[in-house]
């Protein structure tokens, strides 16, 4: 009997012109953290999904414990004791946590669902593993992170052996990173094998045992954490090293370009989610928000964007913002599939939105200007796509990223907004969605970011807010510790 | 419907020297009268030794092809049945003086001379259907089904009650429409409103709803009550249940008129009412006793209902024709 | 005139049926995340073959079971187009509304002899309730489908709340990606609920023409298997709500007999049942508006 | 050759089927089928099919419109309805010269039309209750309207069916053939498509119904004001489902005939066309020109050829199954390469 739970031999894949995977070789061990790393359309995904079951590979096979097997969907690969947590989740949004998480290995009495036994397991699971979660609630009504624990859950009531995680922290909060990777840690001692997929180094080098790097389809590196360092990694990533964060600069002392007075909002049940809110953001400066999910980040957001209704307690050059987006704010979303992008739409018409006004002629609005404004951005924002009329669904969640700040940053805002602009996105996008951000700020636009990554706070924000059930509690400089934001962030007075 | 498409087999080469085309308003389907008209014009283009085409249409722009094709058929004529054929044969048939035409159930206003119309008295039999209902009905309550409320099936309902009343004065008639997505074929929805209609106490009800006829009778037959069919002899359909029939020979009428023409006669109307026998109630009919139709029991009805007849065919009692009125 | 009496109540049951049953076919399909409205074509085909089946042996429950074995196998056109080869369901519908028009009116003329309607003595009609042993004169004279297609309603609402395979066809018609990452087999359950809702519709037809009345004309459906569709659209899904909604329309159009009675245009009654309906949708979604606010105003 | 050949496949396909059909009924194909060319193309048939072949253009549009914005609207009927009968009411109550008595009427029934499907705007954007079904709820009491007003307040004396007196000389269409079915309201039909195929793909208004439908929040997180976009699409739809009610009433015999409108069900073979084109705009006047030559050739099939009507239907269900499954394979084939 092999020493691997699971092997990937030989395996490549192609979709149309891409080649997705190249004859990878990969291997786990039982009790193993395995992480794999690479650029955004490296492969991860591809090779996550043919492990299990969801795509077929065009040549190479896999073993578990040593012995070849044949997975023509996932139920196959439930069956040989396979578990993914998916990079979008794969959960129903109108079943409760329990039926999440038992469906598909429900426990029964006759053809009766057995709902106390299913509620008695998750809860023995929830406890057992520190992921707390309501057995009963919907799924539909609770926040990412919590949705990211039913996933898991659900791979661990499945007693997976080999357990795949794709991206699995790119919507945690660092406290639930952390916890996440307490988990995996106890789950791998148990004898599981894991593989774990992500874009964040230090959490490999932190959670990881062993390394694989991809990087166009094919194994660019092995490495084993113990005697691996960051820009190792990075290295075998994107062939070069990344240049160093810019130097932060000195707060200038200009007007205001964004002017938050003392703004409320409640919801439709009449509850509070922000509260007297004051801030102001300066022309050339960036100001981080940071906040555990649901603090109010949304409404105040939406607020500054003029999506939501309120707005006359923001200014914007000392005028209220216009109600129902204001095209003076530049705004990257968090979420680029459901607000951010129309996915079927083709990547020159993505990049068009909000400038359809301005290209248009007195005939209309001229195919020829849209694709010329979209080379233009594929260009200068060096995105990857085989052209600008696929959909932008074809193209990699990083370069889809890329394409929503571009077409954001191309407007010459004054005003910048960006939510989590690098979830999900790899190093090297991240680094140069950096880069862009600084350079409209050095170009005197105010930025506002708003990310769950504290890290990326430290690096970007000249100043960071902390959002607090509704109300802003603390500001700090840029040389702020995580600690103290982490405190700050969870109502612990700073 | 059930004689679609050719009855003369002969090959094309040697085709009958004789033809006729008839041209519905609607597909043939579930409608009795119609299917009388199918019938009329078959039997006579057997008897004539001449070819017989069916053309269905489904809307007026559909008649309008289906005469423009018909036309250059050449047949030796072209019949079209019902109101939908006066707006076209009001036209056609002067741009065509060569071709016969013959319009059942109606005529176009400004006929040609090259266009024979039928059209009958319905109004007549429904009257005394409603004597025979005025008589009959217990409760002093007669009601009426119908498919549509449209101008023309009034023609079965105001005479009905009128006849009612002139022998039973003080019998209340209620007519219900069966209306909705198909209401010339929706039996269960005739069947609803019939039963609508005895739950309140009528215990008489004509029956003008095509196919939604037999739901009709069916609610009859379990509430006790009884009915009149229309067009034909239904009174099998629910035997014991049905009074009579408001009777329209459209098939003799259109035999007659289709053998006419082919015999040389051009144009001319020819309107069919009691006197000449085009419309009736089988209580008139020699064979009352074998059609089935519970009348036959009642011979102080049937005896009234010729005297009636005699009436209107002498002219001493008018039925108020509700299309003129 | 009374416009409501008890003799309302045996025929909004009577009228109800049929569309409940097929409304009940098509929820089960929008539950697994099949749009099917091939309801109205379903319900003829169920129609006729129950007549044909009920003609030929003279035994209405023969009727009743070749009705749903013949309109279960129909359904397996729509299954195997939509499901296996991925055609748009909507548009196979269509086109299966037209094909059991025209197949029921053709295959009558063979079978029968007789364009427009066919009834015969011969044709054995459901019994009713009383006929039974089950005296319920409150709810006048019903064919035994009636209580079944309640009963039914309340099973439905059961197996999907309570079952492994109720659990899983909810699963599959909210997520098809994820049902598969679960290892759900998405095909299978579609073409169970596609094939169930054929049965259902056949007892729907059954109850149409040997229930409702006995015989069979051209186009009988008129319409119902529409009602069903909206009805399902109507029902959040929900058993429950399905049942009001039937029943909402099935009122609507009693009273609407009534209101022609004391001399209310035809047109108004044809209107009555839509416009009730909507009305009421209006008003529970103002209800609801003011209980939750505008909360979704993005979408 | 990649993209022909599973369309030659459908024809084929549904040619072979129907080819069995009739064998297995004793109809001669060799008689069927050219009676059904000739039936809608030959012997001055060709003016019919493009009298058939106007209105279901329009009701393509109809649907088509609101559909790029993500509504659907099911009530075409009663938007028709409500659009022939409004003209009607124009064209015979309002004395007008002769170029405003064909422009006015036509003007008010797309008003007409446009304000019944208006009504589904509001209800699906501050109600929640999707145009799916509002649009088909209101359809019912529309044509139920429609055929009150036929029926009685501006129906014709002593006539047997409920119907409008028929429109005095200055309302009639002016006919570009002699027996006057085709009017002007084919070219005007025709420049209605081109001028829906240009703005849906080369103008702003395109533009923004097209993301309004693609993805509703992206839109409106670009500024875009999705209600007031989705409701001007169902509006346009329903104008022009308004518009062709008018075009046949002003059309031969000249009147609001109750039932006429929606009898030939020129709304759901619009809808079936608009499907089987899947979302590419372009071919959907070619899916209904498919599907017209189909019916009125059909129509030629039975008188010529003796195949019964219900044959009809029957092959149009197999051609329009075979079509939606041909086009899933080819959809899934091209995404593939
Ligand atoms: N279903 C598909 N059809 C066509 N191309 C695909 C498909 N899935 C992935 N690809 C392409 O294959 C390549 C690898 O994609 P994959 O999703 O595996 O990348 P990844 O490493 O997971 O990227 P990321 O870090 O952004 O998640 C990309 O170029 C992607 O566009
Ligand atoms: N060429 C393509 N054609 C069709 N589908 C594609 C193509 N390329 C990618 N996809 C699909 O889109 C997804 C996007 O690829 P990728 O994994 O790189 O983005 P992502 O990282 O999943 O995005 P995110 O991180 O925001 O979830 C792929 O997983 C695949 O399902
Ligand atoms: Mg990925
Ligand atoms: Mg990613």
């Amino acid at each position: 009997m092999s020493e691997f739970a699971a092997e990937l031999v030989g395996v490549s894949k192609r979709f149309g012109p891409v080649l997705a995977n190249d004859g990878i070789d990969l291997a786990v061990a039982r009790g193993e953290v395995h992480a794999v790393v690479g650029e955004n359309g490296a492969g991860k995904s591809t090779l996550m999904s043919i492990l299990y079951g969801l795509h077929r590979p065009d040549a190479g096979h896999i073993l578990r414990s040593g012995t070849q097997i044949r997975l023509r969907s996932p139920a196959d690969a439930i069956r040989h004791g396979l578990g993914m947590v998916h990079q979008r989740f794969r959960l129903f949004p109108g079943l409760t946590v329990a039926d999440n998480i038992v469906i598909g290995a429900e426990p029964v009495t006759g053809a009766r669902l057995d709902r106390a036994a299913a509620h008695r397991s998750v809860t023995d699971l929830s406890d057992r593993y520190g992921l707390r979660v309501d057995p009963a609630a919907l799924v539909g009504t609770l926040p990412v992170g919590v949705r990211q624990r039913v996933e898991i859950l659900r791979a661990l009531y499945r007693h997976a052996e080999v357990l795949i995680l794709d991206e699995p922290t790119a919507v945690l909060t660092p406290g639930e990173a952390d916890r996440l990777f307490e988990v995996l840690r106890t789950v791998a001692a148990g004898g599981v094998a894991i593989l774990l997929v992500t874009h964040k180094l230090t959490e490999v080098l932190a959670a990881g045992d062993r390394v694989t790097v991809l990087r166009q389809g094919r194994v660019t590196g092995r490495f084993t954490t113990a005697d691996t360092t960051a820009d190792d990694l990075v290295h075998a990533m994107v062939g070069r090293s990344l240049p160093t964060p810019v130097p932060r600069r000195a707060t200038p002392d200009a007007a205001p370009a964004l002017d938050v007075r003392d703004l409320t909002v409640r919801d439709a049940d009449g509850v509070t989610r922000l509260s007297s809110v004051s801030f102001s953001v300066r022309p050339g400066e960036i100001v981080g928000l940071a906040g555990v999910a649901g603090s109010g980040q949304r409404e105040l957001i939406d607020t500054i964007t003029g999506l939501r209704d309120g707005g006359d307690r923001v200014l914007l050059d000392g005028t209220p913002i216009h109600p129902g987006r204001d095209p003076r704010v530049a705004y990257v979303p968090e979420d680029r599939h459901a607000r951010g992008t129309a996915p079927q739409m083709s990547l020159a018409e993505n990049l068009l939105m909000g400038e359809q006004r301005t290209l248009a002629t007195r005939s209309g609005l001229p195919r020829a200007a849209v694709r010329e404004r979209a080379r233009d951005l594929v260009a200068r924002f060096s995105i990857s796509a085989a052209s600008v009329d696929v959909p932008i669904s074809a193209l990699s969640g990083g370069n889809a990223q890329k394409a929503v700040l571009a077409r954001e940053l191309s407007r010459g805002s004054r005003v910048i907004v960006a939510e989590e602009p690098t979830q999900g996105v790899d190093v090297a996008v991240r680094s140069r969605v950096h880069a862009l951000l600084i350079e409209a700020r050095d170009q005197g636009a105010a930025v506002l970011v708003q990310s769950s990554e504290l890290a990326e706070l430290r690096e970007l924000a000249d100043r960071v807010l902390v959002l607090f059930e509704g109300r802003l509690v603390a500001e700090f400089g840029g040389d702020a510790t995580e600690a103290q934001l982490g405190q700050a962030m969870t109502g612990v007075s700073a | 419907a059930c004689g679609t498409g050719e009855s003369g087999t002969a090959a094309p080469e040697d085709a009958p020297a004789k033809s006729v085309i008839l041209i519905t308003p609607n597909p043939v389907g579930t409608n009795s009268f119609l299917q009388l008209g199918v019938k009329g014009a078959e039997t006579a283009a057997k008897e004539l030794g001449a070819s017989f085409k069916l053309y269905e249409s489904k809307d007026p722009t559909s008649i309008a092809q289906n005469v423009d094709a018909a036309v250059r058929a050449k047949p030796t004529v072209i019949v079209g049945i019902s109101f939908s054929f006066d707006d076209v044969f009001t036209t056609v048939p002067k741009q065509h003086p060569g071709q016969q035409f013959l319009q059942v159930d109606s005529c176009a206003k400004e006929q040609a001379p090259n266009l024979a119309c039928v059209s009958f008295k319905e109004h007549e039999a429904a009257y005394l259907a409603g004597v025979e209902a005025g008589l009959l009905s217990e409760s002093g309550q007669i009601g009426v089904v119908a498919a549509l409320d449209t101008p023309f099936i009034h023609r079965w309902i105001e005479p009905f009650f009128a006849g009612a009343t002139s022998v039973k004065p003080g019998v209340t008639g209620t007519p219900l429409y069966v209306g909705g997505a198909n209401p010339f074929s929706d039996p269960a929805r005739a069947k609803s409103q019939a039963q609508t209609l005895t739950g309140r106490g009528v215990d008489v009800v004509a029956a003008a709803a095509s196919a939604g006829n037999q739901g009709v009778f069916e609610a009859l037959a379990s509430s006790g009550g009884k009915g009149f069919g229309v067009d034909v002899n239904q009174c099998a359909q629910s035997p014991g249940a049905i009074i009579d029939n408001v009777l329209k020979h459209v098939d003799v009428a259109t035999t007659a008129a289709v053998k006419e023409i082919a015999g040389g006669k051009t144009g001319g109307v020819k309107v069919y009412g009691l006197a000449e026998g085009g419309v009736g109630v089988n209580a008139l009919a020699d064979d009352v006793a074998t059609s089935g139709c519970t009348v036959a029991a009642s011979p102080e009805v049937i005896t009234k209902v010729k005297q009636v007849r005699d009436d209107i065919v002498a002219g001493k009692i008018t039925v108020a024709d509700p299309l003129q009125g | 005139m009374n416009i409501v009496e008890w003799s309302l109540l045996a025929g909004v049951l009577t009228a109800t049926a049929p569309v409940l049953l097929a409304a009940l076919g098509g929820l089960i399909c929008q539950v697994a995340g099949v749009f099917n409205i091939a309801l109205e074509g379903q319900l003829l085909w169920g129609a006729f073959t129950a007549v044909v089946v009920s003609d030929l042996t003279g035994s209405a429950w023969a009727g009743v079971l070749g009705a749903i074995t013949a309109t279960l196998l129909f359904a397996g056109l729509l299954s195997v187009a939509s499901v296996s080869l991925r055609a748009d369901p909507i548009v196979v519908a269509v086109g299966l509304n037209l094909l059991a028009l025209g197949l029921t009116a053709f295959l009558m003329r063979q079978i029968f002899g007789v364009g427009g309607t066919y009834s015969s003595p011969d044709l054995a009609g459901l019994p009713t309730l009383a006929e039974l042993g089950l005296d319920l004169p409150v709810v006048g004279p019903q064919s035994p489908l009636v209580p079944v297609a309640l009963a039914l309603v309340a099973a439905a609402a059961w197996w999907l709340g309570r079952t492994r395979s109720g659990l899983r066809v909810r699963a599959v018609g909210q997520h098809r990606e994820a049902a598969e990452a679960v290892g759900l087999r998405v095909g299978g359950y579609q073409h169970g609920a596609t094939l169930v809702a054929g049965g259902l519709c056949g007892l729907a037809g059954a109850q149409l023409a040997l229930g409702n009345v006995t015989l069979f004309s051209e186009g009988m459906s008129a319409g119902r298997g529409w009602i069903a569709v909206v009805a399902v659209m109507l029902s959040g899904v929900r058993p429950g709500r399905l049942l009001l909604a039937c029943l909402l329309f099935g009122v609507a159009e009693a009273i609407g007999f009534r209101l022609q009675g004391v001399g209310l245009p035809q047109q108004a009654a044809d209107a009555a049942p839509y416009v009730i309906t909507l009305v009421a949708l209006v008003l529970a979604a103002v209800a609801g508006r003011k209980r939750r606010g505008n909360e979704g105003e993005a979408l | 050759m990649k993209v022909l050949s599973p369309s030659v496949v459908a024809v084929a396909g549904a040619l072979a089927l129907t080819t069995l059909v009739m064998l297995a009924v004793g109809v001669d194909p060799a008689l069927a089928y050219p009676a059904l060319v000739r039936g809608a193309v030959a012997d001055g048939n060709l003016e019919y099919t493009i009298a058939a072949f106007v209105p279901t253009l329009g009701m393509a549009l109809a649907f088509a419109l609101p559909l790029r914005a993500g509504e659907f609207n099911l009530g075409g009927d009663g938007q028709l309805a409500a659009g022939g009968i409004t003209a009607a009411a124009f064209a015979l109550l309002v004395p007008l010269p002769p170029v405003l008595a064909v422009v006015v009427p036509l003007a008010a029934g797309t008003l007409a039309g446009g304000l019944v499907a208006a009504l589904a705007a509001p209800l699906s954007t501050r109600l929640r209750i999707p145009a799916i079904v509002s649009t088909l709820l209101i359809s019912a009491p529309a044509v139920s309207l429609a055929s009150y007003l036929a029926r009685f307040p501006l129906a014709e004396q002593g006539t047997g069916i409920a119907q409008t007196p028929r429109l005095p000389e200055h309302a009639h269409l002016p006919a570009l053939t002699e027996a006057g079915y085709v009017t002007i309201g084919l070219p005007l039909i025709v420049l209605l498509t081109g001028l829906w195929l240009y703005a849906d793909s080369r103008t702003v208004l395109g533009y923004e119904i097209r993301a309004t439908g693609q993805n509703r929040e992206f839109a409106w997180y670009g500024g875009v004001r999705v209600n007031r976009v989705a409701a001007y699409a169902l509006a346009g739809g329903g104008g022009v489902a308004g518009l062709v009610g008018g075009l046949i009433v002003l059309g031969p015999p000249y009147r609001f005939v109750d039932g006429a409108l929606t009898a030939p069900g020129y709304t759901f073979t619009a809808v079936a066309a608009v499907l089987l084109a899947s979302a590419r705009p372009v071919v959907v006047p070619v899916a209904v020109a498919l599907l017209t030559f189909l019916q009125v050739g059909g129509q030629g099939m039975e008188r010529e050829a003796g195949v019964p009507s219900q044959l009809t239907q029957i092959v149009q269900g197999l051609i329009i199954v075979i079509v939606a499954v041909l086009a899933t394979v080819r959809a899934r084939r091209g995404a593939r390469a």
